[in-house]
């Protein structure tokens, strides 16, 4: 395989790949930093590219679309809030419970909204924006400066997050809460309240990240389309050391191993196709390898909050 | 819903007097979704015209969605039902119903089972008993050669991409004449294939198009993946929808929305043809009905604007030779199939 | 001096039990007023209702006078009231300013104003002398810095009232005298402090008034001024100092277990050990007494197999080199534990207190066949109801959690496992910690009683008098250094004190 | 066995902790209903075809049998490695390379008969094992969160399988292996296959080795409280990583049953999907006991034959009978996490207190 030919579009599936796996390991870092580790994300994402697709199609404004999309998201993940905040259960348990009903929901969604009208089996897609001048540097102008508004928001929203973690009061706020939510109740941090916001962000973001699959990658919604794609945004999380630019890396990092696998697939014909298809897990499992266990993340992580605990 | 009957009502109607049934049903069973945009809503579109020449038949609500773990059940509920004719899209549900066809055999003979894509000589080996069995098998090297034909007059770049959802007998079968009859319009077209993209990761299809027109400047893809295909008309398009083009697989689906779409090569799963047995009496044992150019098992769909008169006339004339099978050899299509 | 805070009548209750019953408390301007009392009489519980953590069960709260409902920590804030609360509530992965500025609302803006605080952070820094690096994060700060910030906090929300939960159990002398100007300069400026402390010394230096709470009840509050050290601690334990009940061995000779100049991480000055030698008798109760957090967590982990010294040799009971350190190779050595945290090192919570009973001994013939291929849950279930007898562990079922026991019911359950298994070595860190006086009773006299049976105690507290009480030697431990051995007859208790400071 | 005495508290704790999944149950199956009827269509004749299609005669309770075999497995595995406090979510890679090792075994060394039956079984143990050791080692060793290597670990697994399946066994070509020889298939009694014989008695094994042995207690007590568990002189490391072993092990053997046990015989597509996942969701919603999540699974297999019967009955999409599974799973996990929060232990503590005194006064 000529690579220097097969460059520009491994960045370019590179992003393109990166982008949900981007929105869904940020809405995560919310989760994670105000303490809930949500498995879940798996089906969040599922109902995220099922609503904004049959949302989008129905309305034809693919940016209501996603707007619902996202609402979709918050409302499937309040009900993971509700389980993990208010009745403490154990968040991973609930995740899992998440990602077997949500693909379900959408499912069915899906088997409503298109029935037997296979009219609506195809949807629109945002078109992509080419910023003049940039968009025309070799090898990365296409892969960049290439994309849709939904890409470049998400994409904007790295420095965002990172300025309110580091900048916003309640940035701090959700710091704490994650680290020891005992020390931010006698602060007057309202814990609960943080938790669940963290949910509602975490939802939103995770159902875009779903949505973006529909609405920008392919128009079409398929069961299990998300491909484990939150599973890897939670690993995202652990290797990009719960930090906004740490997010972004790790997942740009995962898309080209993604575009990489494709690139080999296109050239390698008759290999077997299999071994390229693992590399972005391998690959997953030796980046936590090499940088996932030192530092072990917020300190309250994963445990439930219990106000009245000693 | 009234369409489901008990089974115990059926059990006292005689089963010898078949031929003079006045009502049928036919369940289908598949693993995707009916609005799959490729294979199983091929199928479910061949049922429905079935359907339409056929007044004494019904269709129970079709089984979706249906795991491997869940196949078998999913055909045993039903020949609980005692349904006429149990439909399988694929072969991948021939290894699975063997028992439940042997156990339907003896204790309901009335129940057939049609299972799709599937060579009987190779693929029904566990078999105790073919009784209520036959398959369907269409010609894929019409089907592989008519695309050939539309790729090799349609490629600028004299460079063809092909999208297969599992290396099956048949899809490399369909991709050798797909590639030997662009080449004979053009000896030196180059085909470039992937046959195990799988039928649900539609961003495959994108990415994989996307490398083969960087590359490979490949300007014409043909699918056999569903909603993989889905993505690569995504790649096409953005490359620009006026000089890349897509053959559409096994529906026909040109349209306004459809900006890449040249045509399609529709395959019907020749269901008529197996009521007819059914109602008087002659299916089964085994046989593999053959769909092709001949019995309208295989057609080219309509075309869309920007294949050119010329083009189609010319389109037109080799798919009469290929009807005939004198457009390309057997010998030039394994040739191809030996360098896979 | 016009009154600051005044609490009546303040009592809290935990399910039935009463963690303070009618207490009253006031706080003038610019005074220190020390709130005295043993483990478990209800300091933090007081304080905890007066910042709203807790909501009282009964009583009033007066500030300037005024009564005032205080619901949420917040409210407290607002009231001027900060605490700085025994464990430290502070988010180690962030830095200084962080900590401080968390949570705090003077700023109508969403963004944080880093800059701004900071100066303003620095001003109250210089005008109290306090010295925080703003920029290191808290973990990696020493304790004393950390207890600063913790200051800092408090003084940088404005608080008039401020409430120090045993700030001095984790500092060095040092670091106490820098805490004392701080009080002193605060108090000068009219504020007002509760402290709550266990170091007599510091109490009588440090206060204007004393309060002495016992079971949850107000003793009497006195001024330090007209009374005697003497007097705070018969106040205080509720009967005259000190009534040795134990007969003191002297003359033990043989070596159980044997610890030669044993250093572990000897960098930490409050997590380390340096040069450490002891050496247990048979028959023998050695008694380490020291401030907390001098070493006793490392000294009590070497000798329990949990962590392995950096240099030095550790000699078990048959009179060989210990050369594995885990603590299975010293549980057959013949050690028997009762660690520091119960619920965390000695119990599993969630099993129940017959499966807790028998947690070392299931493979043992008496309980399982087959070296534990069949557990014998008949004869556990009789085991451990025998025990329960004999311990008067006092519980519904020996099938209910051990987590549903009170902790001293925890602790005999422990100690009843323990001393089963006849140990030749017993390691006790801090045994009676947060037990009332009856169960303390009872477990000192399993101690006492496993002695007269031969067996080595090793005994750790932070409580001197329980190291007097029950020790037939001493040694003082300080900064993870042995500062001495005296005598557990008649032992000087100056000197010892003086030791346990470091001089 | 002695009597347990528990408090009232405990006891109807317990109580309500048995009754949670059935309230779970029940009410998913209430909005099920709800959703069949808004389709205009009948439930209850819905869920007498489910109940008739798993259960209505022997040769359908067998086939549910079957189904719910696997299931037991993978819900033994998780449940044994949660007793351990190891978040075994790769239960589905371990089933799946348990079979990949016996096709190898089987169709590899061209074993047949009962030696290829028994190698078939081990080489499944074995594989499922190590697949289960991988992210133990990368645990204790690197401090990696077992849940996230298991689960890529799952993905890495499912392409091994593709390329077992097409290119190394495969059969005249097509995407799956060629059948396990008649011979070396496990047989059949009572009309199913006994590797559901022998999931039960292994669920009653693991059963007796958690509660009856004393490395089971040693098991329950790491996963309980590691940090008293070593203090108490218990080789945490070592028990946590046999925790992972086994439960990958029991689950590897699992794979190597469906393999040998069930039609068709063969590795393909979709050979184990998502039985990792429904194990845990099993594993949890049975406590974490073997013995009830024997039964938790077979429900689970009666809701797949029969929710396939009733979709086909009925004509509903196929998706209510995974969103009816997914109500299950998460009322159940909702409810026993409420039954546990202090205040409604509070309230039921108040309410066992007003009827005692109930009684005093009665009496
Ligand atoms: N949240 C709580 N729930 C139940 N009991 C509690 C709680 N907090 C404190 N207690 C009990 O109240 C009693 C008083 O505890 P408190 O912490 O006030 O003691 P203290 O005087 O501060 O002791 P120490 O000197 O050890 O700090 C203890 O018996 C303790 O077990
Ligand atoms: N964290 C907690 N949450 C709720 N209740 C608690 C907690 N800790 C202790 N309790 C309860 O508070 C009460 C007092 O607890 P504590 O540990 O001080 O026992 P105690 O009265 O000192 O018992 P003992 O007589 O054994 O010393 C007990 O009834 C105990 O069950
Ligand atoms: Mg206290
Ligand atoms: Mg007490």
């Amino acid at each position: 395989m000529d690579f220097m030919t097969a460059l520009p579009t491994i960045l370019k599936a590179m992003t393109m790949g990166a982008v949900p796996i981007l929105l869904a390991a940020l809405g995560e870092v919310f989760s994670e930093r105000a303490g809930l580790v949500n498995i879940g994300l798996e089906g969040v994402m599922a109902i995220g590219a099922f609503v904004g697709f049959a949302v989008g199609k129905m309305t034809g404004n693919l940016w209501v679309g996603l707007f619902v999309a996202m609402l979709a998201g918050v409302l499937i993940n309040m009900l993971y809030a509700f389980c993990t905040v208010t009745l403490c259960a154990d968040q991973v348990v609930t995740g899992m419970a998440i990602n077997i009903l949500a693909p379900a929901i959408a499912l069915f969604g899906y088997n409503l909204f298109v029935g037997s009208n296979s009219a609506n089996a195809t949807g629109d897609q945002m078109a992509s924006i080419a910023i003049p001048g940039l968009s025309s540097i070799p090898f990365i102008g296409n892969a960049f400066f290439n994309q849709t508004l939904l890409a470049y928001l998400a994409f904007v929203l790295v420095p965002l997050v990172r300025y309110f973690f580091k900048h916003f009061r309640a940035g701090l706020s959700f710091r704490s809460v994650g680290e020891n939510p005992h020390a931010a109740e006698t602060l007057g941090i309202d814990v609960v309240r943080v938790k669940y916001l963290a949910c509602i962000v975490c939802g939103a973001l995770t159902a875009a990240g779903g949505a973006f699959l529909t609405l920008c990658y392919t128009p079409i919604y398929t069961d299990g389309i998300v491909m484990g794609r939150g599973f890897i945004a939670l690993a995202t999380v652990i290797f990009g050391r719960w930090s906004a630019l740490g997010v972004l890396g790790a997942s740009l990092l995962f898309g080209f191993f993604d575009g990489l696998n494709v690139a080999l697939q296109a050239q390698f014909q008759a290999a077997p196709v299999m071994f390229f298809k693992m590399i972005p897990y391998i690959f997953t499992i030796v980046a936590l390898i090499f940088f996932g266990s030192k530092h072990a993340g917020p300190k309250a992580n994963g445990q439930p909050y219990f106000r009245e605990q000693r | 819903g009234g369409s489901g009957s008990s089974s115990s009502s059926s059990d006292s109607s005689a089963s010898g007097s078949d031929s003079e049934q006045s009502s049928y049903k036919v369940a289908m069973i598949m693993s995707g979704i009916i609005t799959d945009g490729g294979w199983d809503q091929g199928h479910y579109e061949s049922l429905k015209r079935a359907l339409e020449s056929h007044p004494k038949w019904t269709m129970l609500e079709p089984k979706e969605n249906t795991a491997d773990a869940d196949a078998a059940t999913a055909a045993q509920t039903y020949v609980d039902q005692d349904v006429d004719l149990i439909i399988g899209n694929g072969n991948q549900f021939a290894s699975d119903w063997a028992e439940v066809v042997a156990d339907a055999a003896d204790s309901h003979p009335k129940v057939h089972f049609l299972i799709t894509n599937t060579d009987p000589t190779a693929e029904m080996t566990d078999y105790e008993t073919l009784d209520p069995v036959e398959t369907v098998l269409p010609d894929f090297k019409q089907t592989g050669a008519l695309a050939g034909v539309v790729a090799g007059l349609m490629t600028q770049t004299k460079s063809i991409g092909f999208i297969g959802g599992m290396k099956l007998p048949s899809t490399i079968t369909k991709y050798s004449a797909y590639l030997a009859a662009a080449q004979k319009i053009d000896p030196s077209i180059q085909g470039q294939y992937n046959f195990e993209a799988g039928f649900t990761d539609a961003s495959l299809g994108t990415n994989l198009t996307q490398q083969w027109i960087a590359s490979n400047n490949v300007d014409v893809m043909w699918g056999d993946a569903s909603a993989v295909d889905n993505g690569a008309r995504q790649a096409l398009e953005a490359a620009g929808a006026d000089t890349h083009f897509d053959i559409a697989q096994p529906i026909d689906i040109v349209g306004a929305d459809q900006p890449t779409v040249v045509t399609s090569t529709v395959t019907d799963w020749m269901i008529g043809q197996a009521m007819d047995e059914i109602e008087s009496g002659s299916f089964g044992g085994g046989k593999a009905i053959t769909g092709n150019m001949d019995n309208g098992g295989i057609t080219l769909g309509k075309f869309s604007d920007k294949v050119s008169q010329d083009v189609q006339d010319k389109i037109k004339e080799y798919s009469e030779q290929i009807k005939a099978g004198t457009f390309v050899t057997d010998d030039e299509v394994s040739a191809i199939q030996n360098t896979l | 001096m016009a009154e600051l805070l005044r609490m009546e009548n303040i009592s809290k209750r935990f399910g039935s039990f009463y963690a303070n019953k009618n207490v009253t408390f006031d706080v003038q301007e610019g005074e220190v007023h020390t709130l005295l009392g043993e483990n478990g009489a209800g300091k933090s519980t007081l304080m905890n209702v007066l910042i709203g953590l807790y909501q009282p069960t009964e009583g009033k709260i007066f500030m300037h006078g005024k009564e005032v409902s205080i619901s949420s920590p917040r409210v407290a804030v607002g009231q001027g009231i900060g605490m700085v609360h025994q464990h430290f509530m502070l988010i180690d992965d962030m830095t200084g300013l962080e900590n401080i500025i968390l949570g705090d609302k003077r700023h109508n803006s969403p963004l944080l104003q880093e800059g701004e605080d900071r100066k303003t952070v620095e001003d109250i820094m210089d005008r109290y002398g306090l010295e925080i690096d703003l920029d290191e994060k808290v973990g990696d700060m020493s304790i004393g810095m950390q207890q600063r910030v913790e200051i800092m906090k408090v003084l940088f929300r404005g608080a008039d009232l401020l409430i120090l939960d045993e700030p001095t159990a984790v500092l060095t002398d040092l670091e106490v005298e820098g805490l004392f100007d701080i009080m002193r300069s605060l108090t000068a400026e009219g504020k007002g402090i509760v402290f709550i402390s266990h170091k007599m010394r510091e109490v009588m230096r440090i206060s204007d008034r004393v309060t002495v709470l016992r079971r949850g009840e107000t003793v009497e509050t006195l001024r330090v001024a007209d009374t005697t050290e003497q007097e705070l601690a018969d106040l205080m334990i509720g009967q005259k100092f000190v009534e040795n009940t134990y007969e003191k061995v002297t003359g033990a000779t043989k070596d159980e277990f044997v610890l030669q100049n044993v250093s572990y991480h000897p960098e930490i000055k409050h997590g380390g050990l340096k040069d450490v030698s002891l050496t247990i008798h048979k028959g023998e109760i050695l008694g380490v007494a020291g401030i907390d957090g001098n070493g006793q967590t490392p000294l009590a982990e070497v000798v329990t197999g949990l962590v392995k010294p950096d240099s030095g040799k550790v000699i078990g009971p048959d009179g060989t080199e210990i050369a594995v350190f885990s603590p299975e190779t010293f549980i057959d050595a013949g050690l028997g534990n009762i660690p520091e945290d119960r619920n965390k090192m000695g119990l599993v919570g969630d099993m129940t207190i017959a499966e807790n009973l028998v947690l070392k001994q299931t493979e043992s013939d008496q309980f399982s066949l087959g070296h534990g291929k069949w557990l014998k849950m008949g004869e556990i279930h009789s085991y451990a109801e025998r025990l329960r007898e004999e311990n008067d562990i006092r519980c519904t079922s020996v099938d209910q959690t051990a987590r549903s026991l009170s902790g001293g019911n925890q602790q005999k359950v422990i100690l009843a496992r323990e001393l089963e298994g006849h140990p030749k070595l017993l390691v006790a860190v801090y045994p009676t910690r947060g037990l009332d006086i009856g169960a303390t009773e009872f477990i000192h006299n399993q101690i006492v009683a496993q002695r007269d049976a031969g067996c080595a105690v090793l005994l750790i507290s932070a409580d001197f008098d329980e190291v007097l009480k029950l020790s037939d030697r001493i040694v003082v431990l300080f900064e993870g250094q042995i500062m001495g051995t005296y005598p557990g007859a008649n032992p000087p208790i100056k000197e010892i004190s003086l030791a346990m400071a470091g001089k | 066995m002695a009597k347990k005495a528990l408090s009232p508290e405990e006891r109807s704790e317990r109580r309500l902790m048995i009754l949670t999944p059935v309230v779970a149950v029940l009410l998913a199956l209430i909005i099920g209903a709800i959703i069949i009827a808004c389709l205009g269509k009948n439930p209850l004749e819905g869920y007498a075809a489910m109940i008739q299609g798993s259960l209505g005669d022997g040769a359908k309770l067998s086939k549910t049998l079957e189904r719910a075999c696997p299931l037991i497995f993978t819900g033994l595995c998780a449940a044994f490695a949660y007793k351990c406090g190891v978040f075994n979510l790769g239960g589905e890679g371990q089933f799946i390379m348990g079979a990949c090792a016996t096709a190898t075994c089987v169709l590899g060394l061209g074993l047949e008969g009962p030696a290829g039956l028994a190698l078939g079984l081990v080489a499944g143990i074995v594989a499922g094992a190590i697949w289960g050791l991988l992210p133990g080692i990368m645990k204790i060793t690197r401090g990696l969160n077992e849940m996230i290597t298991t689960i890529m670990l799952n993905y890495v697994a499912m392409y091994f399988m593709e390329y077992i399946y097409k290119n190394v066994y495969s059969d005249n070509g097509l995407p799956k292996t060629i059948a396990i020889p008649q011979s070396a298939r496990l047989p059949e009694v009572f009309g199913t296959h006994v590797g559901v014989i022998l999931a039960i008695v292994l669920g009653i094994f693991i059963w007796y080795v958690i509660f009856r042995t004393s490395f089971g207690f040693k098991i329950r007590a790491v996963g309980m409280n590691p940090i008293a568990s070593r203090v108490n002189g218990f080789p945490v490391r070592r028990l946590v990583l046999l925790a992972f072993i086994l439960s990958g092990a029991i689950a590897g053997l699992g794979g190597a049953v469906e393999l040998l046990g069930k039609t068709p015989y063969r590795l393909a597509d979709g050979f184990g999907s998502g039985f990792g996942f429904d194990g845990v969701a099993i594993a949890l919603i049975a406590q974490l006991n073997p013995i009830a999540a024997i039964f938790v699974a077979f429900f689970f297999g009666v809701l797949s034959t029969g929710g396939t019967m009733m979709q086909s009955v009925i004509g509903v999409p196929t998706a209510i009978v995974e969103i009816i599974r997914g109500l299950i799973i998460i009322f159940a996990v909702a409810g026993m996490a409420a039954v546990k929060l202090p205040k409604i232990k509070a309230y039921v503590a108040a309410r066992q207190d007003a009827k005692a005194k109930k009684a005093e006064v009665n009496a």
